[in-house]
């Protein structure tokens, strides 16, 4: 049996309540994105180009609608031997099933799962990032270093920097002390909340604070200052390129937008590429009377009216004399002759009627939920 | 279909439209943005429920082997039956042409499957069709083959075979022309039978010398089994020409067509890539195109199909095109009336030019 | 997208607790069986052989190591497109986590999971049953009934009617009565706990059971009578051959013991095999000494002594001069040079000392937990 | 090992052990119970961490196809990467035998690969190898190729290479022999080099008119690159003739041989057949043996290996023999010294025996 060198924890999140109407039927994890995406096609496909095999997937909600989703976890290859995609809820157990009150909680609840995997380290990971990394890299770094932990920092702009958690590192990227929304940072190295911990290292950490009740069983707030202050050899691993928080409904829009830039924020056409479960549809159908002008569009969509900067995802339907601008329209929905849908986040399987205006602004995205119908 | 072995026909018979299938059968000729041929006939078989499927391997067999691969996209890796090949197998002193002699060469096969019924396909048809009910069919005429045809509108040229059919659907005479005239029934290449016929047809035909399944084996046994045909009435395109080719791919421009081929309940699958959406710029101009994720259009596209991954730069513009996976076509390049194979760069500026219904031809992996 | 026509659902049950030692560790559908099954292959080949591809795992116990072993479900050919096997462990929904409060409510709970497959029926299944069958037919002949509910029924001895379920049918096999341990039995067809449901019809009775206080929630206390009380349409179907129950120590020993009678009591080189997650393991190997009579005996081993009427599972170790007889060792078990094993199951990696004794009788078969060492 | 290609050589060289590959391969002959030669480098290959593995495919390519399948059970039925398999290419007026044809033909492929190195390994060797250590050697040494020797006991016939290597590792002499003494160095038919080493030399070799990788590849180049070579000091088999294959059969049975090739923590992996546990009946009596599953014994085995699915009838003795899958050795039947290929029946009470080390071959299908 090969063993396990990194297993890969992903914190899929709760509720995902700032997205609103967005999950109310899916997990945040499953939220579609960027055209034909799902957003933990990101972490997963990371892991995947970084040769990490074995990921579980830690949510409180709708496990089976993201089971379905990811299914054997063949499209991100990760249906080896020894590896494997497993969704973790918290379920029962001998002394009944508790909420993961945390994120270090929820971790902790699964530590029967890391030592079944036996893993060497675990790299823990956010479900709501949108960014492409290699953690092969990382997990060298951590070896290198020796460390006990090693947490992904972004330089932030430094006028932003008191919205994070914020790292103080000596030249050699060790951390000397860990500031959340410090008001005044001395730094502008923001956690992305990437961290890698040696196994035994980490289940110290977690099975002490498990036990004390005024802990927020958290990894920012309680589980890394703890480590700090305890001397552990905690570094940090500078991370350069797009990153992106997709947790709100406008920083969720703002990324899609992104992707329409002229330099598309990552290389989508290069070698790292975004493995995601394919819908078996055909190119896009492209109407005689259609006009699509600096738009990202996938296949099975049939494309009759405008589109202009817009984000529209697999088998949605654009009719005649439709304007749809500065829009995200997710699988399967189809805008009605004559509509306008203008900065909005239509859901999937939607039925925008014929005719009808859907108009959001500018810092106020209108959103329309899963199944709906607008008349 | 559990008790199906579906075998899918690979003949590498090229000689029509050779400038595609250089260094591929002509069943691997890419089509429709994403496709190649043969996927429809795998794609139709494993939506009707058939598990197990044999597809025959030319005598050059990488493009099949490179697209098929391990059936994994037609969810034919399995562990018990799923995909399985059928090499092509050189018989010492033998020199016959034809497809027989492989179906011949791996008779104990198919003498040795447990499965009752044999469904052989041709893997250059493009159709969707769920074969459950060509089963129902069989059953009830008590058929001991059964075929499928289509009703064509217009002429079509190219070697295909063409059935007449009686009120209840019995096969009365079938023979093989080289121009179908409008409002004929035109053979999809499917036959229906059981193992024990059809192994009792090729161990027949093969021992007395015959080269071909469907003329050997079934237009010179027309009077020995109850042949029976069934009628698709949806889409069908056989691409036995060139001018075949570009046509079926211009019917794809058709909203109907591409909507019965695709976006029916029973989708047609292919080799992932993974690609991302198409990316279009801001001066991009479209219209009655289809375009396959993974290509970046900044210019103008009109009445083209463009498959996986094609670049097309500023001020370009394509008409009545096909354009095949990877090409470049640099600022300024204007294309009409062409069919690119892959790979194709099209520098700054150039023109390409074909006549219309005259497509020109530009090979895989040249630079212009 | 193909429907699925006919989901499996396999009641894994609850600790296990007549099994006792040998589910300390893993959940009962995982204890092995047979020379190199577990007990979950036998309904799982069924379903596979059947057809039937999409299985759910009812299990409330050690989920994790049962996940582990059904993997991607790809050793029983089950992780096909819109297929699969998912593990169902009671998990924490919006209102909290329930345990499974009887059998009926263990399918009550997983509701949502039978919505999002969609079947037309719902194929319900024991996980404590060694036997094989088609449940293709059994369909077959719910669909020409045009029943609500059919039950597998097995004719047992008249003198052990008294401890199963009794169906009264007449002559078409449409079931008039049910009596759950009749001390004056009418009839000696017995269920099996193998039933087909119309999906919808299922729904209703599960539905309305779960709001009732007094209910135990069972399918042959509660909804089986309740469905009969309301005429519905309700068929026996007959099935004829080898079923046993392997719910306790003794039976679980007996029906290993009766795979090494001269006739097997189904054919195990026919054509219905019984598929297992593949250990990879060699031909086992017999040493110079050695002594087989009248046992099974699985890859991976090494016998050195003597084995006699006994099963012996992959990877187990016989020193020189043991003997083993009338035993159930289990994989990876050593059983040291010159001991003596005697009516006894032995379970997962154990280690047996030189000389050591283990010895039970008929009606009292000793257990060696899993993992114990017995010096 | 992720920027490794793997690329397994069947030559098809079937010279030496004629009586198993009249229908297969060499590399797909049985062993040990359960496998065929190719699986032990398969496996290597595989547990090393290599996950993008080339098959090369013999003109008659059926036995390979139907062991290897898609792959699924090496783990290398994969959406990206994973088994893909080496057309054995007819270039026409091409005359030439040996494997370099196969790679020149295929070298275009390998440019295109995105890995650093490549691995190549032959199909016919028994082995149960961490490659890991090599790429480390390697790269310790600054190589450009590195090869595997075992030091072999005893005197062993068939066509190997034998290597001279000096106290640094370095290989100062290879050449073709066809006995190897005692002590000599054998080569295991692996190189590991850089793709760009690889192709380089394929091209200049076949350029200039050669014929087989080692000796027109490696031999004659040795000169020009710095050729390491590392041992490996675990069990080795080389199955070049029928003398050999008897005696690594035979070695099977000492339980050091067994558990250091199998009972490691890297598993060989095979195709699965789902076979019962072995049954031994009342009367069985077994001695030095190894059995595989789906057996049913009713009579004596001794020294021997059996197959999966071997029936042994009541009263049979089967001594120091090799009895392929699914023979059906009828009550009374006495077989000494024998290797009996797949599927062969001995009917009631007759006697098969060979000559001690010079084993009687009864080849597939047969009844005696």
């Amino acid at each position: 049996m090969r063993k396990t060198e990194c297993l890969a924890m992903i914190l899929a999140g709760g509720q995902g309540s700032r997205l609103g109407a967005l999950t109310k039927k899916i997990a945040k994890p499953a939220v579609p994105f960027g055209g034909k995406y799902r957003i933990i096609d990101f972490p997963l496909s990371n892991c995947a180009n970084s040769g990490i095999t074995k990921v579980g997937v830690l949510t409180q909600y709708k496990p089976l609608e993201l089971h379905n989703y990811l299914a054997t976890g063949a499209a991100w290859d990760l249906d080896v031997r020894d590896g494997g995609v497993f969704i973790l809820p918290p379920y029962a157990r001998e002394k009944g099933a508790d909420w993961y009150r945390g994120t270090a909680d929820a971790i902790y609840q699964n530590l029967n799962f890391i030592e079944l995997a036996d893993p060497e380290y675990v790299l823990i990971l956010s479900g709501d990032h949108i960014y492409t990394m290699d953690y092969a890299w990382m997990l060298n770094a951590h070896k290198e270093n020796k460390a006990d932990a090693t947490i992904g920092v972004i330089e932030v702009p430094w006028e932003e920097a008191p919205r994070f958690g914020i790292m103080n590192t000596d030249e050699d990227g060790r951390i000397e002390s860990f500031e959340e929304k410090p008001k005044e940072p001395k730094s502008n190295k923001a956690s992305m909340g990437i961290y890698i911990f040696t196994k035994d290292f980490l289940k110290k950490y977690l099975e002490e604070d498990a036990v004390l009740e005024d802990s927020e069983h958290d990894f920012g707030k309680n589980i890394i200052p703890k480590m700090l202050n305890d001397g552990a050899r905690m570094f940090s691993y500078a991370f350069e390129g797009y990153w992106k928080d997709v947790g709100t409904i406008e920083s969720l829009w703002q990324a899609n937008m992104d992707l329409l830039q002229e330099e598309t924020p990552f290389d989508l056409q290069g070698k790292w590429k975004i493995y995601s479960s394919n819908p078996s549809m055909p190119p896009h159908f492209v109407g005689a009377d259609a006009s699509i002008k600096k738009s990202m569009i996938s296949e099975g969509s049939m494309i009759e009216g405008e589109v202009t900067n817009s984000v529209i995802f697999p088998g949605v339907r654009v009719g005649k004399g439709a304007k749809v601008t500065n829009a995200v329209v997710m699988p399967m929905t189809q805008i009605g002759a004559g509509a306008t849908v203008d900065y909005a986040i239509v859901a999937q399987d939607c039925i925008i009627k014929d005719n009808v205006t859907v108009k959001g602004e500018p810092g106020a995205i209108k959103v329309v939920p899963e199944g709906e119908t607008v008349a | 279909m559990k008790n199906v072995l579906g075998l899918v026909n690979i003949q590498e018979d090229n000689s029509l439209i050779r400038e595609l299938t250089a260094s591929r059968a002509v069943e691997l000729v890419p089509f429709a943005g994403r496709y190649r041929l043969v996927d429809f006939t795998l794609s139709s078989m494993v939506n009707s429920g058939i598990g197990h499927v044999g597809v025959m391997l030319p005598d050059r067999p990488r493009s099949v082997l490179d697209h098929v691969r391990s059936g994994k996209e037609w969810d034919l890796s399995r562990r018990h039956e799923g995909l399985f090949y059928l090499p092509s197998v050189k018989v010492e002193r033998e020199s016959r042409e034809g497809d027989l002699k492989n179906f011949y060469a791996n008779a104990d096969f198919f003498e040795h499957s447990d499965k009752k019924y044999v469904l052989i396909t041709s893997g250059s048809f493009i159709y969707n069709i769920d074969f459950n009910a060509l089963m129902d069919f069989h059953i009830e005429k008590d058929a001991d083959i059964t075929m499928m045809y289509h009703v064509e509108k217009g002429e079509n040229t190219g070697k295909n075979a063409v059935l007449e059919v009686n009120g209840d659907g019995r096969a009365e005479d079938i023979a093989e022309k080289t121009v179908v005239y409008d409002g004929s029934k035109m053979s999809l290449g499917v036959y229906l039978m059981e193992k024990r016929v059809f192994v009792e047809i090729i161990r027949n035909a093969y021992e007395h010398g015959g080269n071909d399944l469907l003329v050997d084996g079934i237009i010179k046994n027309a009077g020995k089994y109850k042949i029976y045909a069934m009628e698709h009435n949806e889409y069908v395109a056989h691409v036995e020409s060139m001018n075949a080719y570009y046509k079926s791919s211009m019917d794809l421009l058709r909203y109907d067509v591409w909507a019965s081929l695709f976006m029916g309940k029973n989708p047609i699958y292919t080799k992932v890539k993974d690609e991302v959406p198409v990316q279009y710029k801001e001066e991009s101009e479209v219209k009655n195109a289809l375009i396959a994720n993974g290509c970046i259009v900044h210019g103008s596209v009109e009445n083209s199909i463009l498959f996986r991954g094609v670049k097309v730069g500023k001020g370009v513009k394509i008409k009545n095109s096909v354009i095949m996976e990877n090409c470049d076509l640099k600022d300024g390049a204007l294309i009409e009336n062409v069919i690119c194979d892959k790979n194709v760069v099209v520098s700054k500026d150039k023109w390409l030019k074909g006549a219309p219904n005259y497509p020109l031809i530009v090979t895989k992996n040249v630079t212009i």
